[in-house]
């Protein structure tokens, strides 16, 4: 068997850089996040969609950063699997809320724009359909969790599920571009150029930048309160076994 | 009372259970609603046209999914022998499972509901319908639904059994809670499906136990 | 409180065989029997008759001064081979909940868990206890409310030594305070009790 | 090989049951076919645009709904023990009895497929399609369902979290079948979606073992 | 077949708590070992974790020249509380699939129904069976299918006093074939057997 790379079979040492890093991606997070809002709101407004376009520079990443967040998940629930390690557990089901969350807002500033750009909330187009699958995949997942009562196996059923997503989900990305769609192609970055004028390419991109420093910091201090939490509790049961 | 209240906290937590029960059922409910457009095409005129009605089959299905358990277990594992050993009559006993079974998937649901329609494609106004729809929809399943689980009671394959004695008994509230939401949208009178539902409800809620009843009561003996 | 259990001439039939007939019985409080047989006597079969679970064939069974339906809804106790307890419940949320059901209390329960020893597991799910101790769970009902008639299906069976002595001393004290048990065992019970065979 | 005989042979019986199981499921089948209509009003045309997708998911979601226990009793009564401390690979043993399921459910509702689908309105030369893809589609449905339903094994609620779980793998399935029903109806080419189907479907087939046997070990340990 | 079982300093966890450590023991063809502790201190877990159904904190199990996988695959019967039956089919539905499942065959099924006294229950539901014969026909498997260890969690329980004596010849007539058992028990083994008490 392949040994466990060191990060993970030393926890100790997690801690020890989560300390200073996870501060540190959130105050990065801060600065970009501000940069990048200042540049944004004072770009001119866009002669079709005038002010909701603005909207943009909240949707994009966050939409991003959904599916970001289950590739780290996918992950850290194929380290767990194969090598046990908790941390690796830890990281998982740290990552799950934060996409979760991160799909509700795609969602929902989605919706938001849709209705003055495409006069509805809703419509089932491909892109829109996959991103409620996948918020459907992150609430099975953690619904598996909480339903489970052994710590060890919801970890290793969860594990399990979060590769079955994997698999899953660009399935389901590609499949669903058989449907005629309404919602936006690659625009940021395709081949001969951003659609976007750079008035909106660079502040999309200083926050993406900000969002993706934002969930370091969180997925960070969340894996350190899992941690904080499984050695609380093992301690609880130390002291309650005698 | 404490032994009622005692039962209704144990029913609905055994139907809720611990890890985000109105989660999970919200969860299917969503996924039924999307996998309707994905198989029969995205037109929102087609779409739109068909949406609360299928939300309102959505509501039935995913009722119908979670009825499954309401008495196998506890008969299985002899818990309904203890419940009947009991000075509270075996009707109260079954209609508090009922209602528990109501307020821990029922009730969410009914909250999914207009959000379901609304993604389909129903106008916003039908919103506050569709949820008074299902609120009361939702307790007729439940009731209807509680006499197909205790009739399957050691049969079986009890939950596809459920199923086929539950549909038919599901059919009137579909088409009465159907027919307001399409005369709502139509601009006609509405209040009278409105009120064959609620007072289908109402039978059932009253006669519903008594048949569960009487079909716990068979199949223990 | 049931305070006799008289049984004239009982017969039952299952599937359509004759287990059992011309059972008689009557015990009175502070009295104890033990049901005895070789597999597939029809003990369980009696047991659930007296409950009311399970139809007669022929005969009688009363209660004292006590009415039937009366003594079947809350008069009497039945702890059978399937104790009815949820595996994803935890052992606390069980007692509390059978406790109040039966006619006891939250205090009752845990004076009961108290008793059996189960106060260091309440938070554990059922499915993780081992046999004896979901056994001693399913008995603390017994504890937690009290009724007149023990219906017991072989109670001491995954019980340990230590155990069975244990609850035979309370068994004892049901007696003493003016009970009755009638308890299908395959080992002689660890209390004084008259033995009625079946189908010898 | 006289091991995995019996082995199907149980399963299909436990799945099938002696009281009537494909008419069971047909039952349950036909009962999800008439309620859409009732919910959405009966106008000829706007069914028949949505009559193969409607059964298309009719199928879908009874799949679901006898999924619920393909390990759940096997796991609780212990029998999932005795099936583990076998020669045979666990993998196989949960293949057989994801197989088991599609032959007692399955595939008696894809023959009740084309007949839902043109009793809705569709067009008489689509059943033979619809039937192709029922059947295929059935098997990914079960394979699928199968990872559904050992991962909820020992979690509360396990039928409901199947449910959860399952949705999102049913998803490419109901689009491929969905979308080949449509070209052929538009006199588009179709086999294309045909082939994805039974790609996506052979793919489960051959991972879905895998997972479910894995997370079967998971619970027992 | 497997002709010798050694347990080598092995611990087992269970929730976060330690259940025993340091156990060893070692049986070789034709030997019992009944294993005795009070409720909770393991012995299930012991069974279990030697099937390899629960995981092993610590030490070593090996089954003499037969590998661990193969011995767990093919090579070991574990008869426990949970039997694994289906209330809903036939005992001869069962019993055939169960016997074929462990490797033998309809007739070897009906030999091991004949010796246990289950042929007039064939056409029965499981669901009617008494505990009793219940317990036999769970007990059937281990006729119906040789093989060299068997696991059994306390088999006599619901096993009336003329079954016990005849199911305890049937391991002593294992045993002369060069079988061997390890059986958790509260009563003694109607057959010499080495005692191993867990938790002391
Ligand atoms: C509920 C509604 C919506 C949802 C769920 C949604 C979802 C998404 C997702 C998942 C992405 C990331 C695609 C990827 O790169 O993989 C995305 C990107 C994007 N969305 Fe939306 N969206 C919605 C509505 C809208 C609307 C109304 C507009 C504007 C008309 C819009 C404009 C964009 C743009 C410009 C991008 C960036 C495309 C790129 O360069 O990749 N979206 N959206
Ligand atoms: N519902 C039923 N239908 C048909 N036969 C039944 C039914 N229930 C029990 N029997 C049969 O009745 C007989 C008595 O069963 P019962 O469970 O009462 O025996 P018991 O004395 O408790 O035996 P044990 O000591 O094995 O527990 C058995 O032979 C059993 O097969
Ligand atoms: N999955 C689990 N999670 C947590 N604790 C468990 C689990 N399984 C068992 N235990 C605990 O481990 C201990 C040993 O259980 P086990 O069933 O092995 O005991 P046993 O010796 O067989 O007892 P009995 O004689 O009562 O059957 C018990 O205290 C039980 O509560
Ligand atoms: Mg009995
Ligand atoms: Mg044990």
């Amino acid at each position: 068997m392949i040994p466990a790379p060191a990060f993970l079979t030393n926890p100790e040492r997690f801690m020890a850089f989560s300390r200073w890093a996870a501060p540190m991606f959130g105050a990065i997070a801060v600065v970009l996040g501000v940069a990048g809002l200042w540049l944004g709101w004072s770009a001119p407004p866009d002669y079709q969609q005038s002010f909701t376009v603005r909207i943009l520079f909240i949707h994009i990443p966050t939409a991003w950063m959904s599916e970001f967040v289950y590739a780290c998940l996918a992950v850290a629930s194929l380290l767990s699997l194969v090598w046990r390690q908790v941390l690796a557990d830890a990281a998982a089901q740290a990552a799950a809320p934060l996409g979760a969350g991160f799909t509700l807002l795609t969602l929902a500033t989605g919706s938001l724009w849709g209705r003055p750009e495409w006069g509805t909330w809703w419509v089932w187009d491909a892109r829109l359909t996959s991103e409620l699958i996948l918020f459907l995949i992150y609430l099975g997942y953690m619904a598996l969790r909480a339903s489970m009562d052994d710590e060890a196996k919801a970890a290793r059923a969860a594990a399990i599920l979060g590769l079955v997503g994997a698999l899953i989900l660009p399935v389901i990305h590609y499949s669903v571009y058989w449907w005629n769609t309404l919602h936006q192609g690659a625009s940021v970055f395709r081949s001969g150029g951003s659609a976007l004028a750079p008035v909106f390419f660079w502040p999309v991109i200083l926050i993406v930048l900000a969002y993706t420093s934002a969930f370091g910091s969180l997925w960070l201090v969340r894996i350190r309160g899992e941690v904080w939490r499984r050695r609380a509790e093992a301690a609880a049961l130390r002291a309650a076994r005698g | 009372m404490s032994r009622l209240g005692a039962l209704l906290a144990r029913e609905t937590a055994l139907a809720w259970g611990k890890g985000g029960g109105p989660l999970v059922s919200v969860g299917f409910y969503a996924g039924v609603a999307t996998l309707l457009p994905l198989a029969i095409g995205p037109e929102p005129a087609r779409l739109a046209a068909i949406a609360p009605g299928a939300a309102w089959v959505g509501l039935a299905l995913a009722s119908l999914l979670s009825l499954d358990r309401l008495f196998e277990r506890d008969y299985e594992d002899g818990a309904l022998d203890h419940l009947v050993l009991s000075p509270t009559p075996l009707e109260l006993t079954c209609a508090v499972k009922c209602f528990a079974q109501w307020l821990a998937t029922g009730a969410p649901l009914a909250l999914a509901a207009p959000v379901a329609a609304i993604a389909l494609g129903a106008p916003l106004n039908l919103a506050p319908l569709v949820f008074v729809c299902a609120l009361i929809g939702g307790l007729a399943f439940a009731f209807t639904g509680g006499i197909g689980a205790a009739l399957s009671l050691g049969a079986r394959r009890g939950g596809l059994l459920t199923a086929v004695i539950v549909l038919p008994l599901f059919v009137p509230p579909v088409i009465f809670g159907g027919g307001a939401l399409a005369s709502y949208l139509a601009g006609l009178p509405w209040t009278s499906g409105l009120v064959l539902l609620g007072a289908y409800a109402a039978a059932f809620v009253a006669l519903g136990p008594l048949f569960m009843a009487a079909a716990c009561r068979n199949a223990l003996s | 409180m049931i305070i006799a259990l008289d049984l004239r001439g009982v017969a039952v039939r299952r599937g359509g065989r004759s287990l059992f007939c011309g059972l008689s019985l009557s015990l009175t409080a502070g009295e104890a029997c033990a049901l005895t047989g070789a597999n597939g006597a029809g003990k369980t079969s009696l047991l659930r008759a007296v409950a009311g679970l399970v139809p007669l064939e022929d005969g009688e069974i009363g209660f004292g001064d006590v009415e039937a339906g009366e003594a079947r809804g809350g008069g009497l106790h039945l702890i059978g081979h399937q104790d009815g307890l949820k595996p994803a419940r935890t052992t606390r949320e069980e007692l509390d909940f059978w406790s109040v059901w039966s006619g006891g209390d939250k205090a009752s329960a845990l004076a009961a868990a108290e008793s059996l020893d189960l106060i260091g597991l309440l938070d554990l799910e059922v499915r993780r206890l081992s046999a004896g101790q979901r056994r001693r769970l399913a008995l603390a009902r017994l504890l937690a409310a009290p009724r007149g008639l023990w219906l017991l299906d072989e109670p001491l069976s995954p019980l340990d030594a230590s155990w069975r002595a244990r609850f035979g001393a309370m068994m004892q004290a049901h007696l003493a305070g003016g009970g009755l048990i009638l308890a299908a065992v395959h080992d002689p019970l660890p209390i004084t009790a008259r033995t009625l065979e079946i189908g010898a």
